[in-house]
């Protein structure tokens, strides 16, 4: 059963398992209503995240990845958070050069006291890729937009884009 | 691999909202997922057997239960399927309740986003593997930082539990807080009297290792094995010689300084004691104001110190002390009234905290017991108490209520009209918060009974006219302004958390709210763990408490370390990073990464490779995102696993 | 020489402020702070305005605003703490973008956003700056003592006004300490004195400003040095009306606390103007002057 | 005094007008009192300020807009500044009074009369002539013994002109009255 | 003695303390030079020093590791060596580096575009002079000749380092660093240039021309992983061999980012491939963004940790989204 079409998009959450994970979890204790589209996959740290899962999920098809670790300084690992930081920000910066809108992803921190904050997170997450709308595909690029750009390219020679 | 899932109703929790039945059946279609059935309450005893029983019945070799966090039940249903003969790590928790019930009724969303949410679970489930644990040993000594009741208490239970105790206090003397009243509230028993007797205690208990006027510096390790350096700051006394005899408070001719333990409503030399009840019983001295440290000479206490004990040239010292679990009581801190200028504290000397009231009440307080306000000694007469001063206060970023305000302010008007039979009482409060056993009939005693006036409201500004303070407030059940003449105004301020509260969560690897109160693992249920093992928590360094909370709490927590300390040896978690040896190329960049040292490089076959200590590994995995080639991959969460639930939700 | 700022003088400081308006100036060019006059500048809309409509009333103060942009300058001072309110707020209340389109709806033309409006007490603190001050100074106020009153919304709400405490000002205190004056501490610094009340309910201005009157008395203050037309006239013009309703007799002098600059910084009397003002407070300063040498 | 049914009586659009025209979360308050314990006209108030906050709680639109209090409300900020929920109640003070006009309610009919006095100076004058603002009021409340006893004092000094200082853009002024006017009756 | 001259003697006099010296030698056609081996006097004999210098020597070091060799270097690849010391993946002790001032070596591409547009594409190329300004480039008996700033690879028109950062043995006069051109981030700033959308379309319509070959990740100096890429492996399972532009684009994201704050931009990769796909411009965009959040540059201080190998707990340039 794949998101509810015309509902719902494809948000996948990476979310450390000591701050964010309880956050959603204390969300939850309160009933902090949310939208229902994310999917939260639990990691023990953010150090764990690998940008490359971000940019795998993104270039599979999903609309929008939400990244959530512990505060700086707050890292039940003491320093992996401060290595996602850099890491993260770096992917995030690269997307849009593959062509991949970078309001589909963001990183931020959530504790696990914070329940009400992580409702806000998801909500104004969930609306900027509600707002972005479903994200075009590398398979799926429209053959005029190819046709296009591939023109361009030819004018210039493969290494140089026009 | 057979795969068993089970989907829970938590009761109407989950069932409410979600097709419990339709997910199970769905779950059918999933690769492996031989056997599904949704469940009244998985963790229930009837539930764990339905699991058991599906297990043997089923030859199932791995479970998926899709109910609440597993940050709730893991530890649960893991033994539930060791029980049935699984490795507890061929087991998988979808959590359908924080993340789905609850937060949202549409049933058919709902539904389905549970179904994927098991669909990775199961992903996940596919590619675990048995993990075993090793075992290591424990340092069965415990580490107890604050000396306040609730730190004392947790000391005394572990040290009379067999334990060997070391216990840092800030300051000079333990007592925390509680050293520093008068009365305690509903019994109106004298606090000292109470304290005390705990205090010599731990002064005499053989088990127990005080190092006070200490801060702890930093902490390696790990549950079973922490290492921490504590910081013991120059007293400029040797207290193995200091016999707490005060020939040196007697002479020293640096005498206006502000008493820190009477709250700096009286003055105290540079070299002290605190009170005549301080354990240790040994003087201090304060370089910030003794001569012989601000002009360079003076010298006068090591001239009449009759053992020779003064040490102008003292350092800091910092000792290692091992231990195999830590309990944090570091209590916590007033709200400082500066901070809310209309009220005229730091302006007017007659404007006082609660705590400096206590002092002034107390026999053994800067005016002797009599109340006699600091401005001109006068006795007062009329006298304002404001509650919520840097409390339930969203402006001051102070929305919580500190809870034992309303307590201890009605026994200090029933202390004033003892000590003052003709005076008045005034208290402004917004709500008397008295849950406790004999406290909501104490607060009405003060008012029945000594005639305490409340007044139902907040107080705008306090200003002088005169020799008098004009309090002017609300009474908002007349609905009208007030104003009184008052002769001492005594704020309730607020309890905050213990300045450098953050930088200790830090090093102990604890998390805390934005007020600096440490978090408990879980707010019910776990209330003296911490997410890190073998640190535990006891007292308002998880929140304001009054003395009988902190004392359970002291005593909760101590039963925790005597539970973790009754084994001899402890079993690690086996969600480590793994290396394949053949993978790594031996750059080190995992060994840079390890924010614990737990990865070492060795030499085989002539190359260098990376190898994890088992005991140190935390499971961060960090390594694993570090390392280009994915050689080392952290058990349970490996990059295989991950990228499973990754293809699960895209290509659902 | 500091950089130019807008000189909004405010209605009141053409008519029953005229005196306020006079030493300003007269004090500012004697500091070296250059004030320059918003040509055809109009009423900022004042209590009235945010009574009726708050995008009426930042309409009126935006077209004073876009006045200044227009001059080429960041910046705007006046003396009234009205005015500054008015101004303040109209800036606030713009960042936001759907109130910002109604606002210049309403203007010929539009309004950017981009001049801040401060009082001229803040613009003696921080530009010229005390040192500046007490430098200046030729006829020390030693012997005189001031209680310094400077109104309600002089530095409420501390969010929007942004400058100095806003239950415990000191700018003002400072400035007539830098001057040689002892300042009392008074209490009731930012208690409102009825504001424009004295129209349509003199009885509440007499209370009020009544309440404050007893309070400098109390504290033996020669004088109320102000810094708000209206608490101005409040408390001085309508004394009179105070003292029957009070059963009181106060003959306290009520300066702008730029008179009493001007007296210090030997500015000349015309432009000091203390014959302005209903209790002049010329004898009981050279009573306190003469008694301190 | 009335009973107020809170099933039938509780006008909830008024409340969230309230919210929408003053930016303020009405729910925050919870009764300390403190704005009332600060505001220098309590005494003159028919309905303390946080009494007027509870009924704008309870809906209780009727009442709050023809109370006297909210014409009586200087705007001095202190119930703003001291908030400990951070309401700017001056502000919600405000905008009881634009609902009020607009209801035709004004419980305080002289300080009515005086504002709009203001604002006809200024939209003839481009600035407030006072003298004008004075005589209009006085005219319009037929109240002739305002400030007479001042005359003496203020006008040998010279400071009320007795003319107005009409500004050159009087009519740019004026045009925003007029521009005003037609947006809130559209 | 020119600088070749001098290069031979010295590396001759090193020879007998090492394994060998890696260096160029001429290939199958004039304009082709290989990879060379130096292991005699002789092999010495036919190294070669110039413009069609193009490859790489130190992606050959980590496979010697635990060898004592010598390298010839320009400027580009010492950066290179020096990256790799940075990583701890060879050792400074072990390994002997000989460099020269270096002119620029052409773009293989742009000669051959050149040739072609002369009418001489094809066949083998006989002769080829070069002397800084101009490269003359003989083939099928005609002699093109082209100015050197329109055959010079785009990296040698941006060239920060001529010489190298680090050297053992630095033979004749350091060249002059050249003034960039714009035209050397042509490849980039067309990339900037396009939306989002038709970025998406450019990399659509590169990945559907890749052969999915891996000699942009073989020629790579930087990729040690070898034969343990996770492109190609199960455990962990990064990528499928599906032939897809997806997996295809995916190779690329992993090369780029595994040289996030490692790439020293030798172009190897780019050079390398055979379908002329602009891999390069991906780790460029990568560097530009390490260097605006790090003020770091890979390769050129042995001492430096990546950036991406360590953290700071306030980290001035990277601002807090706020929520």
């Amino acid at each position: 059963m794949p998101v509810l079409t015309g509902k719902e998009l494809r948000i996948v959450g990476f979310l450390c398992n000591w701050c964010s994970y309880g956050g959603a979890d204390t969300a939850g204790v309160g009933r902090f209503n949310q939208p229902t589209d994310l999917r939260i996959i639990r990691v023990p740290c953010s150090g764990r995240i690998d940008p490359l899962f971000i940019a795998k999920t993104l270039i599979n098809g999903a609309d929008g990845v939400l990244v959530s670790g512990c505060h700086p300084r707050d890292c039940h690992y003491a320093e992996g958070n401060f290595y996602a930081r850099r890491r993260l920000e770096v992917l995030k910066r690269f997307l849009p050069i593959l062509g991949i809108d970078p309001g589909r992803f963001d990183y931020t921190w959530v504790s696990a006291s914070e329940g009400q904050r992580w409702q806000k997170v998801v909500t104004a997450f969930t609306e900027q890729i509600h707002t972005l709308g479903p994200a075009p595909r590398f398979d799926a690029v429209a053959p005029e937009l190819l046709a296009k750009v591939a023109g361009a390219i030819s004018q210039g020679g493969n290494r140089v884009a026009a | 691999m057979r795969i068993g899932v089970f989907v829970c109703h938590c009761g109407s929790n989950i069932e409410g909202t979600v097709d419990t039945a339709a997910v199970a059946k769905a779950t059918l279609e999933f690769p492996e997922v031989v056997y599904a059935t949704d469940t009244m309450y998985a963790c229930s005893e009837p539930g764990q057997d339905g699991i058991i029983q599906a297990i043997k019945e089923k030859n199932l070799t791995g479970v998926v239960v899709a109910s609440c966090t597993p940050r709730m039940h893991e530890p649960t249903f893991r033994k539930a399927v060791e029980r049935a003969g699984l490795n507890r790590f061929m087991f998988e928790m979808a959590n359908i309740r924080e993340h789905v019930s609850w937060i949202g009724k549409n049933r058919e969303a709902n539904t389905n986003k549970s179904l994927d949410l098991v669909r990775i679970a199961v992903e996940k489930l596919r590619r675990d593997a048995p993990l075993i644990p090793s075992k290591f040993s424990v340092n069965k000594r415990v580490m107890i930082i604050g000396g306040g009741v609730a730190g004392i208490q947790a000391a005394l239970d572990c040290a009379d539990g067999g334990l060997q105790v070391v216990l840092v206090e800030r300051e000079s003397t333990i007592g925390g807080k509680m050293a520093k009243l008068d009365k305690t509230f509903p019994t109106v028993d004298c606090s000292s009297c109470i304290l005390g007797p705990k205090m010599v205690d731990v002064a005499q208990h053989p088990n127990i290792t005080l190092h006070a006027y200490s801060e702890v510096d930093s902490i390696g390790g790990y549950v079973g094995n922490f290492q921490v350096k504590v910081k013991k700051k120059a007293t400029y006394v040797d207290w193995e010689l200091c016999t707490g005899c005060g020939a040196c408070i007697e002479k020293c001719p640096s005498k206006k300084n502000p008493d820190a333990f009477n709250e700096k409503i009286g003055p105290c030399t540079s070299i002290n004691i605190p009170f005549p009840q301080a354990i240790p019983k040994k003087a201090y001295i304060d370089a910030t104001t003794c001569r012989q440290f601000v002009k360079g000479k003076c010298g006068v206490c090591a001239k009449v110190c009759p053992t020779g004990a003064i040490r102008y040239d003292m350092t800091d010292e910092i000792v290692t002390e091992d231990v195999g679990a830590i309990v944090a009581a570091t209590g916590y801190d007033l709200f400082d009234i500066k901070k809310i200028p209309e009220y005229g504290s730091g302006t007017y000397p007659d404007v006082i905290t609660g705590l400096q009231y206590e002092r002034l009440l107390s026999a053994s307080g800067p005016t002797g017991g009599h109340i006699k306000r600091p401005s001109d000694g006068k006795e007062p007469k009329n006298i304002v108490f404001i509650q919520c001063v840097g409390s339930r206060d969203k402006s001051l970023d102070r929305p919580y209520c500190s809870g034992f305000c309303c307590m201890y302010t009605a026994k200090q008007t029933i202390l004033t009209k003892d000590h003052i039979p003709d005076s008045q009482s005034y208290v402004f409060y917004m709500d008397i918060r008295s849950p406790g056993k004999m406290y909501d009939e104490f607060t009405r005693r003060a008012m029945e009974e000594y005639g305490a006036r409340y007044i139902r409201g907040r107080v705008a500004m306090v200003y002088p006219k005169g020799d008098k303070l004009m309090v002017r407030g609300a009474d908002t059940l007349a609905g009208t302004q007030v104003e009184i003449e008052a002769d001492l105004v005594v704020l309730a301020a607020g309890a905050e958390a213990a300045k450098g509260a953050p930088q200790l969560a830090e090093k102990l690897r604890i998390s805390y709210d934005k007020y600096g109160f440490f978090m408990e693992s879980h707010p019910k249920l776990k209330p003296v763990e911490t997410n890190t093992a073998g640190v535990y928590l006891a007292g308002s360094c998880q929140g304001p408490k009054d003395i009988p909370q902190s004392v359970g709490q002291g005593s909760a927590a101590a039963a925790k370390v005597l539970a973790l300390f009754s084994k001899d040896m402890l079993e690690s978690d086996p969600q480590i990073s793994r290396v394949d040896i053949k993978r790594c190329v031996g750059c080190g960049k995992c060994i840079m990464t390890c924010p614990f040292k737990a990865i070492k490089e060795v030499e085989f076959r002539g190359q260098k490779k990376a190898e994890v200590i088992e005991t140190v590994c935390q499971g961060c995995g960090i390594c694993t995102s570090t390392c280009p080639q994915g050689a080392i991959q952290l058990s349970h969460f490996t990059d295989n696993q991950i990228l499973a639930e990754v293809n699960a939700l895209c290509q659902s | 020489m500091s950089e130019a700022i807008a000189y909004y003088p405010g209605c009141s400081g053409l008519g029953t402020s005229k005196e306020y308006d006079t030493s300003t100036r007269a004090v500012c060019a004697a500091l070296g702070l250059s004030l320059v006059d918003i040509p055809d500048w109009s009423c900022c809309g004042s209590t009235p305005a945010h009574t009726k409509d708050h995008t009426l009333s930042a309409a009126l103060s935006a077209r004073n605003l876009q006045l200044v942009s227009d001059m080429g300058l960041k910046a705007a001072a006046t003396p009234c703490p009205s005015c500054l309110t008015n101004l303040r707020t109209a800036n606030h209340r713009i960042e936001g973008d759907a109130f910002k389109a109604k606002v210049n709806k309403l203007l010929d033309d539009p309004y950017g956003g981009d001049v801040n409006a401060i009082s001229v007490l803040q613009a003696l603190v921080e530009t010229v700056g005390l040192d500046t001050i007490a430098s200046a100074v030729r006829t020390p106020l030693k012997g005189l003592k001031v209680a310094c009153y400077y109104g309600c919304i002089m530095n409420r709400p501390p969010e929007l006004m942004a400058f100095d405490d806003c239950e415990n000002p000191m700018a003002m205190d400072n400035i007539l300490t830098a001057l040689g004056a002892t300042v009392v501490p008074f209490p009731l610094k930012v208690e409102c004195c009825g504001a424009s009340y004295g129209i349509p309910r003199p009885d509440v201005v007499a209370k009020l400003s009544g309440k404050l009157l007893e309070a400098a008395a109390g504290l033996d203050a020669d004088m109320i040095a102000v810094a708000c037309p209206l608490c101005q006239m409040n408390l001085d013009l309508r004394q009179g009306q105070i003292n029957r309703a009070m059963g009181t007799s106060y003959r306290t002098p009520v300066p702008y606390f730029t008179q009493l600059m001007g007296v210090a910084l030997n500015i000349p009397d015309a432009e000091i103007g203390f014959g302005q003002l209903n209790v002049d407070p010329r004898p009981v300063l050279s009573k306190a002057l003469s008694g301190a040498d | 005094m009335n009973i107020i049914n809170l099933t039938r009586d509780h006008d909830e659009d008024f409340v969230h007008r309230v919210e929408e025209e003053s930016g303020q979360k009405v729910s925050l308050c919870y009764q300390c009192g403190n704005c009332t314990a600060g505001c220098p006209y309590t005494f003159a108030y028919d309905i303390p300020v946080s009494q007027i906050m509870r009924l704008v709680q309870m809906g209780q639109k009727k009442t709050v807009l023809s109370s006297k209090s909210i014409w009586l409300c200087a705007t001095c900020e202190s119930c703003t500044t001291r908030c400990p929920n951070n309401i700017d109640v001056a502000c919600i003070m405000d905008v009881l009074r634009h609902m009020a006009r607009r209801e035709g309610l004004a419980a305080v009919p002289q300080v009515k009369t005086f504002w709009d006095s203001f604002l006809d100076s200024v939209r003839a004058h481009g600035r407030v002539f006072e003298m004008g603002l004075l005589i209009n009021y006085v005219t319009k409340t037929g109240r002739f013994w305002t400030d007479m006893d001042l005359g003496p004092k203020i006008l040998p000094k010279g400071k009320l002109a007795l003319k107005p200082h009409d500004i050159q853009g009087k009519e740019h002024v004026a045009r925003i009255f007029e521009r005003f006017d037609r947006e809130s009756n559209s | 003695m020119s600088r070749l001259e001098e290069l031979k003697t010295r590396i001759k006099e090193a020879l007998p303390g090492l394994e060998c010296v890696i260096g160029w030698q001429k290939g199958y056609d004039a304009l082709h030079n290989t990879p060379l081996f130096m292991r005699s006097a002789e092999d010495v004999d036919k190294l070669e020093w110039g413009a069609l210098n193009v490859h790489n020597p130190a992606v050959y070091l980590p496979t010697m590791a635990g060898k004592k060799v010598g390298v010839v270097v320009k400027g580009c690849d010492s950066r290179s060596v020096v990256e790799l010391l940075q990583e701890n993946l060879i050792n400074r002790d072990n390994i002997v580096i000989f460099a020269a001032g270096c002119d620029g070596v052409v773009d293989l591409t742009k000669v051959k575009a050149k040739l072609a547009a002369a009418g001489t594409g094809a066949g083998v190329v006989t002769a080829v002079s070069a002397d800084g300004k101009t490269v003359s480039v003989t083939a099928g008996g005609k002699t093109v000749a082209m100015p050197m700033a329109e055959v010079a690879a785009d990296k040698c028109l941006r060239c920060q380092y001529p010489n190298a950062v680090l050297a053992d043995t630095f033979v004749g006069t350091p060249a002059p660093q050249p003034t960039p051109v714009p035209s050397a981030n042509a490849d980039l700033d067309a990339l900037d240039a396009m939306s989002v959308p038709d970025r998406m379309a450019f990399w659509r319509y590169h990945m559907d021309r890749c052969i999915r070959c891996y000699a942009c990740r073989n020629a790579c100096p930087m990729c040690v992983c070898r034969d343990h890429c996770i492109a190609q492996s199960r455990e962990p399972h990064w990528l499928s061999q599906d032939d897809s532009v997806t997996e295809k684009l995916m190779f690329q994201v992993v090369h780029a980012m595994h040289l996030a704050g490692r790439c020293t931009e030798c172009g190897e990769c780019q050079r390398a491939c055979p379908m002329d796909i602009p891999v390069l411009a991906l780790k460029k965009h990568l560097n530009r963004t390490i260097h605006d959040l790090f003020d770091y540059q890979a390769g050129v201080d042995a001492a430096a940790i990546p950036p991406l190998l360590q953290f700071k707990t306030e980290e001035v340039n990277i601002k807090e989204r706020s929520w």
